[in-house]
């Protein structure tokens, strides 16, 4: 994954955002395929979420984002809808560590309320630390990514760089 | 109703169960057009059949045909998807009941036929023969009983009853 | 060498170093639990490449959270995990049988933890071995595979909070329920996120395990990263009623937090969590009268035998009225429940008796709700549609007040039918 | 000329002499809907618009998915007590009560020579107390809700004569089973009786078990004898003299006219079990003694009694108390009554101390939507009535057998003949 080009479209949601809300709880064992699960992305917060996120979007999010369940499906589903970064005033510590994992960009920074409005177009560079909203011309830093998660981002997950590590060592 | 029914033959074997006809995951359903989507749904010819969804069809089964549970969605899967009629050698009590009740004819054969999936059929309700007009062979059919003759006149069981169809029955 | 907090403590002696909040460690956790999960995370952990788990002895599978298996899709998923225990020769395996039930009090049931312990789970209660002195924290999946794979992951050693207790409750229809849930009113849902919480004082000690297993579970609710109470002469009988050793860990005094909260057990009062969050909790005397549909008396948070058996007290002779389930959280509540005659004592009041299990927590199986229902549920969390309708209400309680409410049809203080 | 059971009912119930393959309109005495088929009725009844005729001859009972799984039957128990509110309806067995025809039998709602419909195609084992109850679809239900009365086409009759009695291992199952294979489409559409001596022996709980196979038979509903056992257990419901004495004027005249009569000495049978895909492929369980099995379950309309769980139990016990590790076996008592009388005897406890996983009463992995669905290439052994393909989960095979046979085999893994633990 390229992180110095991550660019979409803004979708904006407020504090507390849970994982219930994100996926529900009782499609985790019968909801498998990856794009049946964005189907249900959001759908008891945002309804029209799916077709909203399809064209590629930046989540600007408020406090605690992410918090409730470690079911992980509340990252993929995202990811499979069209997410591609995530910024928050704050994460669910577990929800970060899964969107990480699942090489989902999740940047904690406290951006303010006049940054951008829904639909204007945002672009971020982690390895720079910077969010710009190429709608309105504001820009936003924030610290640079530490190095080992952003490999793990690079190599596209956990996944990925585990079996790089696994296998290139057996 | 039309006195002649005609569709084209879908074709099944004996002992078709109401499992195979309607499975049970789909038994919260009420809507007999979202029930029409999934009859036959584990059935090998399940895709055939949805190739011929929207012709007009008459299925023709073996023996003990709709046997096991008393769903009720079986019949009205198959009357929501397009069948006219369904004949057999034999029905389970329930499953024919429940035809009649929902308006969808189902006839006993009175001996084996001669029929495969796409014949053009014509059930003669009158004369009690079902056709097979890609051949031209008729085969014997049992005649309705008076009160099913009744209930499928009125449209199914609920118009019958509404109609005042009772008193003419009732003692 | 300064004073320690609880997480210093215990990633030091995993890392044979002194290491302080704010560091990043690698650290190879003594328990690794996961449930109907587990087949997710064999998958990953084949996609790692990895063939072979580093250590099967540290990894505990529970199936727990549909069972016995409502549907196809759950009976395969069960399979492949039974698949894989058997290739791995993992021998913590509870399968649909009876000694098994929800992963967190299996866990604690059986002491498979204790003080100093790491333990990662994929669940986000994992923070209920906490009452065991465990330092235990959620993880996700992925991760969890990356752990089958390697025997280790990192952990940023996180800042504390801690919470003293003080005096005891007044009476049994007020519990660690209530305190946990004024607890999430005052900090909020993200109030100590990324935080070790430890629960300390003399009010500490004088409550049961299982009630330090439902305060370290609402943790989670909270945004903890683990909740853990200190070992007293409680917790090591507990331990060693099951042949476990007694080692205790835990904080030097003067050590440093972010942050302390004290509590009066006195002071607290029946609560109840509104929709749709744990942490819009209010006095349920301020609540009282909200109408009810169905009432839930089970989960890792209030599934024991104590919390039966507190609903058994004030329902036994009295008649539901409103559906009422109960759920136990293992089979070993069951048999226990069984044998003091409680669950028949619930049975005769009209409630439904399920196999242990989750149940309709998160909306996969017994007892989901319909558009417009509300439930009272004993469990830990009541976001939007977790019990599969969006449109659907669920509100948190302790048993006895989710009892009191069964005789009443509608919310009530418990102290109002106390016998 | 004398009459049969079945034939006394509809005349009595018509005030005249019925002839069999009449078609004739009957009161009805209670009409029955579940979780299944109830919300369907419901839709149907609405939108004919017409009123209830008679509330208190309905009944609702939820079984199928009792507590919900799923959003949809949550959706429709609620859509069902609504209805229930709104019509004045108080017969509601809700999730709490179990397995149907076993809550209302234990409710005392049905008696002997009651006409009684239901959505459920085992609503006939009824038959085993004297009552004509059938199996009907939805409309059938909505229809005689609007009217109070329903159809039927009066059934010739078939006399099914039991000589001496079974022997220790062999239950009422097996009988059903040995039946199922031997008498293929002969009983179809027929109402059996069951007479002699080996009949009367037959406890209540036995009876229910034959009677409630007459669907896999295609028979129409079998009656087990009207007799003074019969008498006992409607006491023990709390229906008095009355039940009894309409049971006895019930009981089929000496010169009854039979289709078949058809005799089976009890004692040359042996434990049977159905191979999958139809419970007519029955063989003894000898035959396939040794097919490792996954999963046994234990219970529904046909073997889920107290009387069926406490043979399983005593089996458990003389076989060493524990099931194979590994296997998963799952009891679910009928009702709510058996639930209890399964906890106040010690049975539930020593169940779960072997390893069993009990449920709430219903009707458990027999809808295969609740308690034990089965992955693909999976075996168990269930004491329900019915194994189709595909029924209780794709590419699964389900083999059906007595509580004892499915006890027995839970204890070794395998396919096990119950009369190994027995013999001594």
């Amino acid at each position: 994954m390229k992180l110095d080009r991550i660019r979409g479209k803004a979708l904006i949601y407020g504090d507390h955002v849970n994982t219930d809300v994100i996926f529900p709880g009782k499609y985790t064992y019968t909801v498998k395929d990856p794009s049946e699960m964005a189907s249900h992305a959001m759908e008891d917060l945002d309804p029209n979420f799916p077709s909203r996120a399809r064209e590629g979007a930046v989540l600007l999010v408020g406090k605690n984002f992410g918090c409730g369940s470690s079911r992980e499906q509340a990252v993929l589903c995202l990811k499979e809808a069209g997410v591609r970064a995530i910024l928050a005033r704050s994460f669910a510590r577990i929800y970060y560590r899964n969107a990480i994992n699942l090489g989902l960009p999740a940047i904690k920074l406290d951006w303010p309320e006049d940054f951008a409005l829904e639909g204007d177009e945002i672009s971020i560079d982690l390895e720079m630390g910077v969010a710009e909203n190429l709608s309105r011309g504001g820009f936003l830093s924030f610290p640079p990514f530490p190095a080992h998660l952003r490999e793990i981002l690079e190599a596209g997950g956990l996944v990925p760089y585990t079996r790089r590590k696994v296998v290139g060592r057996t | 109703m039309d006195r002649v029914l005609e569709g084209k033959a879908f074709v099944l074997g004996d002992d078709v169960d109401t499992d195979l006809l309607y499975h049970n995951r789909y038994l919260h359903l009420i809507r007999p057009e979202e029930m029409a989507d999934h009859l036959l749904e584990e059935h090998p010819k399940a895709s055939y059949l949805r190739e011929i969804r929207g012709d007009d069809l008459i299925m023709v089964g073996g023996k003990n045909f709709g046997c096991g549970s008393s769903r009720e969605h079986a019949p009205k899967a198959m009357r929501a998807f397009g069948f006219k009629a369904v004949l057999a050698l034999s029905f389970s009590r329930i499953f024919h009941r429940n035809a009649f009740n929902c308006a969808l004819p189902a006839l006993q054969l009175l001996e084996e036929v001669e029929v495969q999936d796409g014949d053009l059929l014509r059930l003669h309700l009158d004369e009690a023969w079902l056709e097979n007009a890609r051949t031209g062979e008729l085969f014997r059919v049992k005649p309705m009983e008076p009160l099913e003759e009744e209930i499928l006149r009125a449209g199914g069981l609920i118009p019958f009853v509404l109609r005042g169809g009772v008193a003419r029955w009732a003692p | 060498m300064g004073p320690m907090t609880f997480a210093e403590k215990v990633f030091s002696s995993k890392v044979g170093r002194e290491v302080r909040a704010g560091e990043v460690v690698v650290a190879e956790p003594d328990l690794c639990v996961s449930h109907d999960n587990s087949a997710y995370i064999w998958r990953s952990f084949l996609e790692m490449g990895a063939s072979k788990i580093a250590h099967p002895e540290r990894i505990a599978i529970f199936l727990d959270h549909a069972v016995p298996a409502p549907t196809p899709e759950h009976a395969e998923n069960h399979r492949t995990i039974r698949e894989l225990v058997r290739s791995q020769g993992i021998e913590l395996f509870f399968d649909v049988d009876s000694r098994g039930g929800v992963c967190h009090q299996v866990v604690c049931e059986l002491a498979l933890a204790g003080p100093g312990d790491l333990v990662v789970g994929a669940d986000s209660h994992t923070t209920t071995a906490g009452a065991l002195g465990a330092f235990a924290a959620g993880v996700g999946r992925t991760e969890m595979a990356s752990i089958w794979a390697t025997g280790h992951t990192w952990f940023l050693v996180p800042e504390s909070l801690r919470v003293e207790l003080k005096g005891s409750f007044v009476d049994e229809m007020v519990g660690a329920k209530d305190l946990a849930l004024r607890i999430a009113s005052e900090l909020g849902p993200d109030g100590a996120d990324y935080l070790s919480v430890e629960f300390d004082g003399e009010g500490l000690r004088g409550l049961s395990i299982s009630d330090r297993m439902t305060l370290c579970n609402m943790g989670a609710e909270v945004g903890a990263k683990s909740c853990s109470c200190r070992p007293d002469e409680r917790l090591r009988e507990h331990l060693s009623s099951r042949g476990k050793g007694f080692e205790p860990l835990w904080s030097d005094e003067g050590a440093s937090y972010v942050g302390r909260l004290t509590y009066r057990l006195e002071e607290i009062e029946p609560m109840v969590a509104l929709p749709e969050s744990p942490s819009d909790a209010v006095p349920v005397r301020e609540a009282e009268g909200m109408p009810i549909d169905q009432v839930l008396i089970g989960s890792c948070t209030n599934g024991r035998v104590e919390d039966l058996e507190v609903a058994a007290r004030l329902l036994s002779g009295r008649r539901v009225s409103c559906r009422v389930l109960v759920i136990p959280a293992s089979w070993g509540v069951y048999r226990e429940a069984l044998r003091r005659g409680i669950l028949e004592a619930l049975v005769d009041a009209g409630c439904v008796v399920c196999p242990p299990g989750c149940g309709p927590c998160m909306g996969n199986h017994m007892g989901v709700l319909a558009e417009g229902e509300v439930c009272l549920s004993t469990s830990n969390r009541n976001f939007r549609g977790r019990m599969g309708n969006p449109k659907a209400k669920v509100l948190l309680s302790s048993p006895a007040t989710a009892a009191a409410s069964a005789i009443a049809g509608y919310l009530v203080d418990p102290r109002s039918k106390r016998r | 000329m004398g009459m049969t059971t079945v034939e006394k009912i509809v005349s009595y119930k018509v005030g005249r002499r019925v002839e069999v393959g009449e078609a004739v309109w009957l009161e009805v005495d209670l009409v029955v809907a579940r979780d299944f088929g109830g919300p369907n009725a419901v839709k149907t009844f609405e939108e004919a618009g017409a009123p209830m005729k008679h509330p208190e001859r309905v009944a609702f009972t939820f079984d199928l998915e009792a507590p919900a799984r799923s959003e949809a039957y949550a959706q429709n128990h609620k859509a069902l007590r609504d209805f229930c509110k709104k019509h004045g309806v108080e017969k509601l067995l809700d999730v709490n009560r179990g397995v149907g025809q076993h809550a209302l039998l234990e409710s005392g709602l049905v008696a002997p020579g009651d006409v009684v419909l239901g959505t459920d195609s085992h609503m006939n084992l009824l038959g085993a107390v004297g009552a004509l109850a059938l199996g009907v679809g939805d409309t059938d239900v909505a229809a005689a809700w609007i009217c109070g009365g329903s159809w039927i086409k009066v059934p010739p009759t078939a006399k099914l004569v039991l000589e001496g009695s079974l022997r220790e291992g062999t239950t009422a199952k097996d009988l059903a089973l040995t039946l199922l294979s031997k008498m293929g489409d002969d009983l179809m559409g027929m109402a059996v009786e069951l007479h002699g001596t080996g009949a009367e022996g037959l406890s209540m709980s036995g009876r229910i078990t034959l009677c409630s196979m007459a669907t896999e038979m295609g028979s129409e509903i079998a009656f087990g004898p009207l007799d003074e056992g019969l008498s006992r257990f409607l006491e023990e419901m709390g229906l008095g003299g009355d039940a009894t004495s309409k049971a006895a004027k019930l009981r089929p005249d000496p010169e009854a006219k039979y289709q078949l009569e058809e005799t089976v000495r009890l004692e040359e049978l042996c434990p049977m079990i159905a191979m999958p895909g139809s419970p007519r492929h029955a063989v003894p369980v000898e035959v396939v003694e040794g097919t490792p099995i996954d999963q046994v379950h234990i219970g529904s309309c046909t073997n889920g009694s107290f009387e069926d769980i406490r043979a399983a139990h005593q089996l458990l016990l003389r076989g060493g108390g524990r099931i194979k590790p590994g296997l998963r076996c799952i009891v679910t008592p009928a009702t709510l009554g058996v639930a209890l009388r399964m906890a106040e005897s010690g049975i539930t406890a020593d169940l779960i101390r072997g390893g069993v996983v009990v449920t709430n009463p219903s009707c458990s992995l027999c809808t295969a939507r609740h308690f034990g669905v089965l992955a693909s290439g999976e075996r168990c052994i269930s004491t329900s009535n019915r194994n189709f393909d595909g029924k209780v989960g794709r590419g699964a095979e389900v083999f059906l057998a007595s509580p004892l046979t499915a006890m027995a085999s839970a204890i070794t893994g395998e396919i096990t003949d119950p009369r190994k633990f027995l013999r001594r």
